[in-house]
């Protein structure tokens, strides 16, 4: 065993108290010291998810506690790919924002890499903590980390961006606690597994409501509609790298979180209505609203969550290709839309405003950027060969595979949308003239920036090219999803060893 | 009709000064007036009064007065009255005013006098050669050009033409008509 | 064979007896002499029985036909016609415009000897002429063909110098007149 | 190499024939529209005067190669239609390059001379050229379309597309004018287009447009345009006499025939006055099509 | 290594070598362009033989590369222009903007069509569909005219296309849980009626959105008229070929399988049909010769896909044939236009006039390819007319072949139109500087011009390979009972003789040719077509007389019923009303925090209003 999944959770706590000591020592090390660890912890994660699909899932003790008293983190092959991607995305998102901050002052920065390892830290509990309380603080820890980085810039819209986060993120978390609550009081148990394997006991009623209020209370973090109105200023107000960290590892916690829940709390087999409703209008109303976006990453935060929303309606189906379609598509969106946002900053970094008609002609100064915010476009639309044509044919054959003809022709109508609005900021980018009235001053992008961008779309042309060196990864990945049953005895069965 | 030309010829003089006005049984009415108010006669004739059509640009060249009489023709359609707006400018010197921004066809016309008169235009569109090609010389409609012999310096005559009578006057003792002094010299 | 000059007697023979039964009349309509060629054309004159047809352009007639007087301006234009026209060709002037410049003797622009510019076979008399006349005027044009004596053409290229030296003097030499173009 | 020489001799003798027998109905429409108008008109050879005079015209002008070869492709088109129109029932003429005559091949043949000829007109420059020529390509849109609904009426009931087939049929059935009725107006309607004469004849009005596509040709240029002229009308002559009246068994007896056909462009355009273009299309698109709907729906039914 | 496989890295290798090493040099740009063309090209023609088939597992499915008969006779279209195209585009390309983008997506679109035509299974076949979108996409926008407005509508309509094909695998993966084709057609009568209606119909969505059917054309004019003309050339030759062959896959060997499948039949040929006729009305009306032959390019597509869709042995060669010569004559055509704009800077009829003395190598080229367009015989053109109309009489479409003859004679106006707007009228002293293109252009442009002509003598040439595809595709061979080497029969047995006709015509025009000439050879003269019996007037130098603007105005009077009604403007309406729907959308996010607060309540109070039929 290379390290215990308890650390990671803790170094990047750890690294966010200590930040502020090393930045007194040494300046620069606020900014290198967070990547030290982000590194670590893809290494570490990536490890142990490595021995975990070898091995067993592990399940880990906090504080000597057997479950299902104490909390326990679980760390199975979908968690671990959860994390690892978390930790990697979270790795790839320090790389690009260690030059990009560098003229904002010390004390900018502290904060900012503060808050990423927070987030990093919030995210990857929710994915691995065995225990609904513990996942509500993580939830809240994310929440408040994203609050803070949403309100970076300082600036009137930032603020208001960060408030309007701040009141769905409070109203959510009263939400779940409601939730939270209900269960406790009913079942008298807070851990998962336990929950699990009570939950038929519970009174219906009951179940539903909490049922209720848990979507909605994680629905916040996971941009469904109607409760995603704070993700486009979110997006758009905080820093071009916050964005990616928000859309690919924030947003997936949130995923995460609810589909652990309707999964494995609530045991719902065969398909769930719920989320393919909420996930299709979901998507239908950001894609189209995205079509009418005038500015870049708004338009990048709204195609973000339709995104999710297809994702939902993927884990919706609640068959084996459904979830695979799901964590694939996770795993594209994790990889893809960060590469947007990120690329999307390099393009729009001298204007204050990021209109999409500012990037006028922009290719013929920026080359490389937009060549890779093309390939994160074409891979994000589906279109073959890169990685997002994989998901999507995933995603589509498992919607097949239920004969749900209706779904796919939307989603299928739905991305056309998708496909005009990327192929505007596209033509925008490569097919029109530079012109000094609209287009902004560019900005030379960072040799570390530059390294992130290569870094990803390696990933998107290696997932397009040669999709089976991810799909046994995701494959694991959906059966430890669906096999309630497993995750129940795994966890209990711990205890119960102990106990003996 | 009466009443109408009567109308007419007050409204004009309310509105215009040094305006005679000379009147012709049926439907006509001539007003003699000064050549700076032409463009403003004629919008006035055109916008208010419901002239909306101009039916011709004449010219009469009175070479002992040493003077062209412009005679600008309008005709409303629902009067069925001929105007006539007469207006004398010098042979040599006046300079006409151009009126073709209130009747785009007026251009015609005002290069026409032109061409066969010799008359300024102010302003005058399209100035080049109209209807005479590569003409050099004194106008043709002037009445100081001598037209015979013009066409005998430049034209081949055919011989077997001396011969031939002038019948003028025979025309006088006919019609009783006279001849004006001016015409008298050619008279063969 | 070719050589022999009563083969070639007999040759031009045929081909003037084509030429003088097939007559093909641009009508230069300049003056009031056009509304004579309308009744020499139709029911009451027939000059079709006589193979005398209207053509529409320079390039298929055989006869130039200037019905009337030619003002300088127009002459021109006349001229560049006859000189679009493909051999053999003949000129009828017509009415007595185009012989002494009839009432317009004292025009200050039209001519009034046509045959000082364009070679003229026939003249047809006439203030204006009747179609009998035209007709006989057409007669007299076929009288001529069959002979081999209407050879304006050839008067034509022979003079050009002088014929084009008669329109320079009316014309002046700003207006730019293409070399001879048949 | 008997049958080389004897081919070409039939081929020489038909192309004759068909300049001939085109030449005097043309001088004969002369004559007859004289008379119609209480003239005498022209003797009926006047035609060969006319074209004799033109062959002998000294002078030649051309506006480059394609006005220069575009009364080659006219005459390419002819006769080619000539040769490949039967000319006598059982292959009596001579056999010629029929190849049985095949119709949609005829169709096509038919076009490529007037094609030919209008990228001549085009290229003299002279827009009334280019005027005549778009009038004329409309016009033919116009009557293709009925007389190809007649054709196609005609091939589909008797399963061939073989004139020499179609000709054979009728020895057996009697002519197809009456057999087939609707295809036979159909086809004489749009062969009043076909003919160009009033009141189809805007292409090349004479005063209006200076005689249209043919306005810069003189001499030998329209003179070879006329023989073609004459040859594709004798084409297309014998063409409705094959089709429609079963062809003929001997030369008089197509002589009748196809003037008698001719007959009827001639009568019709001498009490029509002219339509524009887009009436003649109209016209064309109106009772023609109409029949030639009802040839097609004969055609189905029987 | 499998020849597909070499072909395919060649490809790669060369797109890539010319995309970076382009930026070194313009000439190593065109060697390495040029050599990766002919390479492949000679492998394929060489060494690829139909019988290799590589099978690989992709997340695991199975897919398969393998050259059909079928597809070889749509390779050869491809390989042949791409060699012909590139050859061209190199020069005409010069000085041109994103030269290295250029000339590698080129041999990616080469690249994508050959993947289209080796792929024995619908995944890489969907894939390879989409690299040809994409690639074809760039090139419609790189010249950066009109990039929304015509770029957007061509994507529309290739993800509209390219999903509805996507859904259709999708439904015949999960259902047979295979993917090759094959496998799918063996098995298509297990499937259920719905799905068989419902699959047949997508795919030919898919496909008829790429060879521009009736309503799904909307994109083909500002696609072919803004790319460059050089790929325009690939575009409309090769590419659109594309759809075609899948159409001919689909409807023989699925859509006959339906019950009452004829009746997919019919709609197809009908739209194909009225698609030819709609495309000729507007090219005709068109007065830009790329917008024109876009134009002309829907409509030729409209004959082909009549032939496909009525589906007789006849009426499938003459489809085949079509899209062989179409290829041909109207890459030659689109290439016309490349060179002219090249050498004049306007492709406007309006604008330039009287190239044919110029230009005349590219006169010759343009007119051979208008002849073959028109169908006019000799040329190949004819061959595919004649055949097609043959089938469709052989097959009793009355009314069709009525439809169809009627655009092919219309197609007369827009190919006088053309030749007469760029070469014929009065020559100006505006273009008098004009030269012919280099020779580098103009060669390729001849040996296609050639090309149609030698198809035209000798059809046999190409109906053999269509042949071998026929039987592939389940026919009975049509050798020498349809076609012989320059014979053509149809179904009653009527046949037509190419090779003494085409000598007949040419000795005639030759004969008629050579009398024109040395009739009076001395006394014939070639005068300027400023000297033109305009009733004596003279135009002057810089007036032009020549008639093109309003061109075939009558005729648009006579049809002004049917061109009033145009499909674009419903689209366009359509577009325009989704727009203003998703503006009232995006007020979904008002950006107010209570409005997202008040969200959050209605959607509680919802959620348990309808907890029971959620859950």
């Amino acid at each position: 065993m290379v390290g215990s999944p308890v650390l990671l959770i803790a170094i990047p706590l750890l690294a966010a108290f200590l930040i502020p000591l090393f930045g007194m020592v040494w300046k620069e090390s606020v900014r290198i010291v967070p990547g030290l660890v982000l590194a670590y912890l893809t290494y570490l994660s990536a490890s142990l998810y490595i021995e975990v699909i070898n091995t067993d899932t592990i399940v880990e003790i906090i504080a000597g506690w057997r479950p299902p008293w104490g909390i326990n983190l679980v760390f199975s092959p979908l968690t671990g790919f959860l994390t690892t991607i978390m930790t990697f995305m979270g790795f790839i998102v320090w790389l690009y924002s260690y030059r990009f901050k560098r003229n904002v002052e010390f004390e900018a920065a502290k904060k900012y890499f503060i808050f990423l390892m927070l987030l990093v830290a919030g995210s990857v509990g929710i994915v691995i903590t065995g225990d609904i309380f513990n996942q509500f603080v993580f939830i809240e820890i994310v929440g408040i980390s994203a609050y803070a980085l949403t309100a970076f810039y300082t600036g009137r819209d930032s603020a208001e961006a960060a408030f309007k986060y701040l009141i769905m993120g409070s109203l959510s978390a009263s939400a779940l606690l409601i939730a939270i609550i209900i269960i406790y009081s009913q079942l008298g148990t807070l851990n998962m597994a336990e929950i699990a394997a009570n939950i038929d006991n519970m009174n219906p009623y009951y179940r539903i409501i909490a049922m209720i209020f848990f979507i909605i209370g994680i629905g916040v973090e996971a941009e469904i509609f109607p409760l995603n109105g704070w993700a486009p200023d979110a997006y758009t107000e905080a820093p071009g790298p916050v964005g990616g960290a928000f859309s690919g590892i924030v947003a997936k916690a949130g995923i995460y979180a609810m589909v652990r829940m309707m999964f494995t709390l609530f045991d719902i087999a065969g398909p769930m209505k719920i989320l393919i409703v909420i996930g299709l209008i979901t998507l239908i109303v950001a894609e189209t609203s995205a079509l009418r976006q005038e500015k870049l990453k708004r338009m990048l935060a709204y195609s973000s969550i339709g995104q999710m929303g297809l994702v939902l309606v993927a884990f919706g189906m609640g068959t084996k290709a459904g979830v695979f379609a799901a964590l694939f598509l996770m795993l594209n969106h994790a990889i893809t839309k960060p590469m947007l946002f990120l690329s999307g900053s390099f393009l729009t970094f001298n204007t204050t405003e990021k209109y999409i008609k500012q990037i006028t002609g922009m290719a013929k100064k920026m080359p490389v950027v937009s060549i890779i915010f093309v390939l994160g476009a074409l891979a994000i639309t589906g279109f073959p060969p890169f990685s997002g044509f994989w998901s999507k044919m995933a995603f589509l054959s498992a919607a097949a595979d239920e004969n749900l003809l209706f779904i796919m022709a939307t989603i299928l109508i739905i991305s056309i949308f998708e496909v005009v609005y990327y192929f505007r900021v596209i033509n925008r980018l490569f097919f029109f003239e530079y012109d000094d009235k609209i287009s902004v001053e560019p900005h030379k992008p960072g040799f570390n920036g530059m390294i992130a961008l290569f870094v990803l779309a390696f990933i998107v042309l290696m997932i397009g090219f040669y999709p089976s060196s991810v799909t046994g990864f995701i494959d694991l990945a959906a059966d430890d999803l669906l096999n309630t049953h497993q995750y129940i005895d795994k966890v209990l069965q711990l205890g119960q060893t102990i106990i003996q | 009709m009466k009443e109408i030309k009567a109308d007419l010829i007050s409204k004009i003089k309310a509105s215009f000064d040094n305006v005679t006005e000379k009147d012709y049984d049926g439907n006509r009415l001539d007003f003699h007036v000064e050549t700076r108010i032409i463009p403003q006669i004629l919008t006035y004739l055109k916008v208010n009064l419901g002239y909306i059509h101009l039916s011709h640009i004449s010219c009469v060249d009175w070479l002992e007065d040493g003077e062209f009489e412009i005679v600008y023709i309008v005709w409303s359609p629902e009067d069925k009255l001929k105007v006539f707006i007469k207006t004398r400018i010098d042979r040599e010197t006046g300079v006409l005013p151009n009126i073709d921004m209130i009747w785009r066809q007026a251009n015609t016309y005002e290069r026409e006098l032109k061409e066969m008169f010799g008359i300024e235009v102010d302003g005058l569109v399209a100035a080049d050669e109209f209807l005479l090609e590569d003409w050099e010389g004194l106008p043709p409609m002037r009445r100081d050009f001598d037209t015979e012999a013009y066409a005998d310096e430049t034209f081949w005559h055919r011989p077997g033409r001396e011969d031939a009578m002038d019948v003028r006057e025979a025309i006088i003792e006919r019609s009783r008509e006279e001849i004006p002094d001016f015409a008298k010299k050619y008279s063969r | 064979m070719i050589n022999d000059k009563n083969s070639q007697k007999i040759a031009d023979f045929i081909k003037n007896w084509a030429r003088k039964h097939s007559i093909w009349v641009l009508a230069y309509g300049t003056g009031c002499g056009a509304i004579e060629i309308p009744p020499t054309m139709t029911s009451r004159y027939d000059a079709e029985r006589l193979g005398v047809r209207g053509a529409a352009t320079p390039r298929q007639a055989d006869v130039l036909l200037i019905t009337g007087y030619l003002t300088t301006k127009t002459l021109k234009r006349v001229i560049r016609v006859y000189e679009q026209m493909q051999d053999p060709k003949y000129v009828i002037g017509f009415g007595s415009c185009t012989i002494n410049g009839g009432m317009y003797y004292d025009s200050y622009n039209t001519i009034k000897v046509l045959d000082k510019y364009l070679p003229v076979d026939v003249y047809i008399n006439g203030c204006m002429p009747r179609p009998e006349a035209v007709l006989a005027g057409f007669g007299k044009l076929q009288q001529l063909i069959a002979e081999g004596k209407a050879n304006g053409a050839q008067k034509y290229k022979d003079d050009h110098e002088y014929y084009r030296g008669n329109l320079r003097k009316i014309i002046g030499n700003k207006y730019e007149m293409p070399l001879y173009n048949w | 190499m008997e049958s080389v020489g004897y081919y070409i001799l039939g081929v020489i003798v038909t192309i004759i024939v068909a300049f001939m027998v085109g030449m005097t109905y043309m001088g004969l429409s002369r004559k007859i529209t004289a008379r119609v108008q209480n003239r005498k008109g022209p003797p009926f050879y006047q035609n060969f005067i006319d074209a004799f005079k033109l062959a002998s015209k000294e002078t030649a002008i051309h506006h480059g190669f394609m006005h220069h070869a575009g009364p080659a492709f006219l005459m390419v088109a002819s006769i080619m239609s000539v040769l490949i129109i039967p000319v006598l029932n059982d292959g009596k003429w001579f056999p010629n390059l029929n190849f049985d005559g095949d119709l949609i091949f005829l169709l096509y043949i038919m076009v490529f001379g007037p094609l030919g000829m209008a990228l001549g007109a085009g290229q003299t420059g002279n827009p009334n050229s280019a005027i005549g020529v778009t009038r004329g390509l409309s016009q033919m849109v116009g009557f293709e379309i009925p007389w190809v609904m007649a054709l196609v009426a005609l091939m589909m009931q008797y399963q061939t597309t073989s004139l020499v087939d179609l000709m054979a049929v009728q020895q057996t059935t009697g002519w197809l004018m009456f057999s087939s009725p609707f295809a036979f107006l159909a086809a004489v309607l749009a062969m009043l287009g076909m003919f160009r004469y009033s009141p189809f004849d805007i292409v090349g009005a004479p005063t209006e447009l200076a005689s249209g596509p043919v306005s810069e040709n003189g001499g030998k240029y329209l003179f070879t345009m006329m023989s073609s002229g004459s040859i594709f009308a004798f084409a297309k002559l014998t063409l409705y006499v094959d089709l429609f009246m079963g062809g003929a068994d001997n030369l008089i007896e197509l002589l009748i025939k196809t003037f008698t056909i001719y007959l009827i462009p001639m009568l019709y355009g001498m009490v029509s006055p002219r339509y524009r273009t887009e009436q003649a299309i109209r016209y064309f698109w109106g009772w023609p099509l109409f029949f030639g709907f009802l040839a097609l729906v004969h055609a189905m039914v029987f | 290594m499998e020849t597909i496989l070499t072909i395919f890295i060649i490809f790669i290798a060369g797109a890539t070598g010319t995309y970076f090493l382009g930026k070194l040099s313009g000439i190593l740009r065109s060697v390495i362009f040029i050599t990766t063309l002919l390479v492949t090209s000679w492998l394929f023609f060489t060494a690829v033989s139909p019988d290799v088939i590589i099978e690989f597992e992709i997340m695991g499915i199975l897919m398969s590369w393998g050259l059909t008969p079928l597809a070889y006779v749509f390779a050869i279209i491809v390989f042949g222009l791409a060699i012909i195209i590139g050859i061209y585009a190199i020069k005409a390309m010069e000085g041109q903007r994103s030269l290295n983008f250029f000339f590698a997506n080129f041999l990616l679109s080469v690249m994508a069509m050959f993947g289209i035509l080796i792929s024995n299974d619908l995944i890489s076949f969907f894939i390879f569909w989409e690299i040809m979108s994409w690639s074809s996409y760039f090139m419609v926008v790189l010249n950066h005219k009109d990039v929304q407005r015509s770029g957007i509508t061509y994507i529309i309509f290739c993800v509209i296309g390219a999903y509805a094909m996507m859904m259709a695998i999708m439904i015949i993966y999960s259902y047979s849980g295979s993917v090759m084709i094959g496998d799918f057609i063996s098995n298509f009568h297990a499937f259920s009626l719905g799905m068989k209606w419902l699959l047949p119909i997508l795919l030919l969505i898919g496909f008829a959105s790429k060879a521009a059917l009736m309503p799904l054309h909307v994109w083909a004019p500002g696609a072919y008229s803004n790319s460059p003309m050089s790929y325009t050339a690939l575009f409309s030759g090769a590419l659109s070929k594309m759809g075609v062959y899948g159409m001919v896959i689909v409807m023989i060997m699925i859509v006959q399988q339906i019950p009452d499948g004829y009746w997919i039949k019919e709609v197809i040929a009908w739209l194909g049909g009225i698609t030819s006729a709609i495309g000729t009305l507007w090219a005709i009306k068109q007065d830009d010769a790329k917008r024109m032959l876009a134009y002309s390019s829907v409509a030729q597509l409209g004959y082909i896909i009549v032939g496909v869709a009525i589906g007789t042995p006849l009426a499938m060669m003459s489809g085949l044939f079509l899209a062989v010569m179409h290829g041909i004559f109207k890459s030659t055509l689109f290439m016309v236009v490349g060179a002219i704009e090249r050498q004049t800077g306007t492709s406007n009829f309006t604008e330039v006039t009287g190239l044919i003395r110029k230009m005349p190598w590219t006169f010759l080229a343009a007119l051979m390819s208008i002849i073959a367009l028109a169908g006019i015989p000799p040329l190949g053109g004819f061959i595919g007319k004649w055949m097609l109309y043959e089938s469709l009489m052989g097959s009793n479409h009355y009314l069709l072949i009525i439809v169809i003859f009627f655009s092919s004679t219309a197609a007369f106006l827009y190919c006088y139109k053309f030749l007469f707007g760029f070469f014929l009228g009065q020559e100006e002293k505006e273009w008098s500087h004009v030269k012919e293109a280099p020779a580098m252009m103009v060669v390729p442009m001849i040996i296609m011009a050639i090309l149609t002509f030698v198809l035209g003598v000798f059809p046999g040439l190409i109906l053999k390979p269509i042949n071998d595809g026929m039987q592939f595709l389940g026919y009975v061979s049509t050798d020498n009972r349809f076609w012989e080497m320059s014979t053509i029969f149809n179904d009653w047995g009527n046949q037509v003789v190419m090779e003494p006709i085409v000598y007949t015509i040419f000795a005639i025009f030759l004969f008629f040719l050579i009398f024109l000439t040395l009739k009076g050879y001395k006394n014939t003269r070639y005068v300027t077509t400023k000297d033109i019996s305009s009733s004596g007037e003279i135009p002057r130098e810089d007036e032009n007389l020549t008639f093109i603007t309003g061109f075939m105005q009558p005729f648009f009077r006579a049809v002004a019923p049917v061109m009033k009604r145009q499909i674009d403007k419903y689209y366009t309406s359509f577009g325009k009303g989704l727009e203003a729907l998703f503006d009232f959308t995006r007020r979904i996010y008002t950006g107010n925090g209570q409005t997202y607060a008040l969200y959050f309540v209605i959607f509680v109070i919802l959620l348990l209003m309808f907890r029971d039929s959620l859950f």
